[in-house]
């Protein structure tokens, strides 16, 4: 029923172990990969910085929201934050459920919300040495919201 | 004048060159103080691409601002 | 990429490790649990029984018709039969895709597909003794099916 | 006549007590072999809720049989 941040690597087996309950019967689970590329650009490592008092606040209330909205048992997601090499776990979401119907769809609102509203931010490092702040680009599109931009 | 602090995180903190400073300010609000700072400090990302904790709680664009408030801008997320 | 009947204990660990992908960013996994009722009924363990040659030429079918439909980069299905206990896992589903969208909608398809249309039956058997063969009452609705019933 | 491999699972391997027989029958389709065993070993399932596979494949409803032929009745299925 918890959202955490966490400075060390996630183990799934244990977080889902967490999870285990006579009732349930179905279980499902997102990880979210870095993965070699992004827009088609090369990708060497990634690194996550996370607010975390309030990322922590703001992700157990999605897993409520979950709760309320959907027929589920058990919610929990973690989100890892420092420095990530490729094919690393970067955050873990799991739900169980009597029914799967209600686990698919409770895990995907929890990873829809919390990558548009909780405060972690992504740096891409490049294969060539570069880096960028992913969203943080100064032209192109707004950032939804939900407490309204600050101009 | 108040005194407030400020914890910067992702490129603010990198433009900033800080994670964190107490200051004082005669900016009344969230969006008054952030037009400060970003002026100091050139911050590339416009107001509007900016959101605003005050005391670790998510505020409205023009929240007031108190003696004290640890206040965070918070550029666009992109967890997971 | 496969679909397999095992009359062994399912380890998810390894079989997501299996999926690993450089290319991926979302690894979405369904897991089918022994829960302890059944349509209000107190239920003790279950016996899962599978046709074996046609479950997994049918399953393989399922996994082909996920990667045609949906962009993910690879695919896995596992059922146990024999004897199970609460809490046991029944089923395990992965999918690997670049993005998240694809790899909940496949996972999704392949268990809702592998439910109607690969040959395992399912005996309940229940706290005070009894037993049930699943779907094989003989009042009640018809089965779905695609290459129609015999009569 | 001709001799086909049955194959039998869940209720049916129950019911017949058996999980795989060979036999002998005038039957043509699978339609009419599962009537002839149905009547034969009351077999609680109708036609109507009961696939076939020949030779390990799904076919229709009333598929020709050849001598030789392995076939199984498939009750309604229920993984997962």
């Amino acid at each position: 029923m918890s959202f955490r941040i966490s400075g060390e690597s996630l183990d799934p087996a244990a977080l889902q172990r967490a999870l285990a309950d006579r009732r349930a019967g179905a279980c499902v689970s997102f990880e979210g990969w870095v993965r070699d590329r992004n827009d088609g650009q090369p990708v060497a490592s990634l690194e996550y910085e996370a607010y975390a008092p309030l990322a922590e606040k703001e992700g157990a209330r999605i897993l409520a929201e979950a709760r309320e909205k959907f027929a589920v048992l058990g919610t929990a997601c973690v989100h890892r934050v420092g420095h990530l090499q490729l094919g690393e776990l970067a955050v873990w979401v799991g739900v169980t459920a009597e029914h799967r119907g209600a686990a698919f769809d409770a895990c995907r609102y929890i990873i829809d919300e919390a990558k548009a509203r909780v405060p972690i931010w992504k740096k891409e490092h490049y294969a060539g040495g570069a880096s960028a702040w992913i969203n943080c680009a100064t032209r192109g599109d707004h950032a939804p919201d939900t407490a309204g931009p600050i101009g | 004048m108040i005194t407030v602090h400020v914890q910067y995180f992702a490129i603010l903190r990198e433009q900033r060159g800080l994670t964190q400073e107490k200051l004082a300010t005669d900016a009344a609000t969230t969006a008054a103080l952030y037009a400060e700072l970003r002026a100091r400090h050139q911050f590339t990302l416009p107001a509007d691409r900016i959101r605003a904790a005050v005391n670790d709680e998510l505020v409205a664009a023009a929240a007031p601002l108190a003696d004290g408030d640890r206040i965070v801008f918070i550029p666009p997320v992109a967890g997971g």
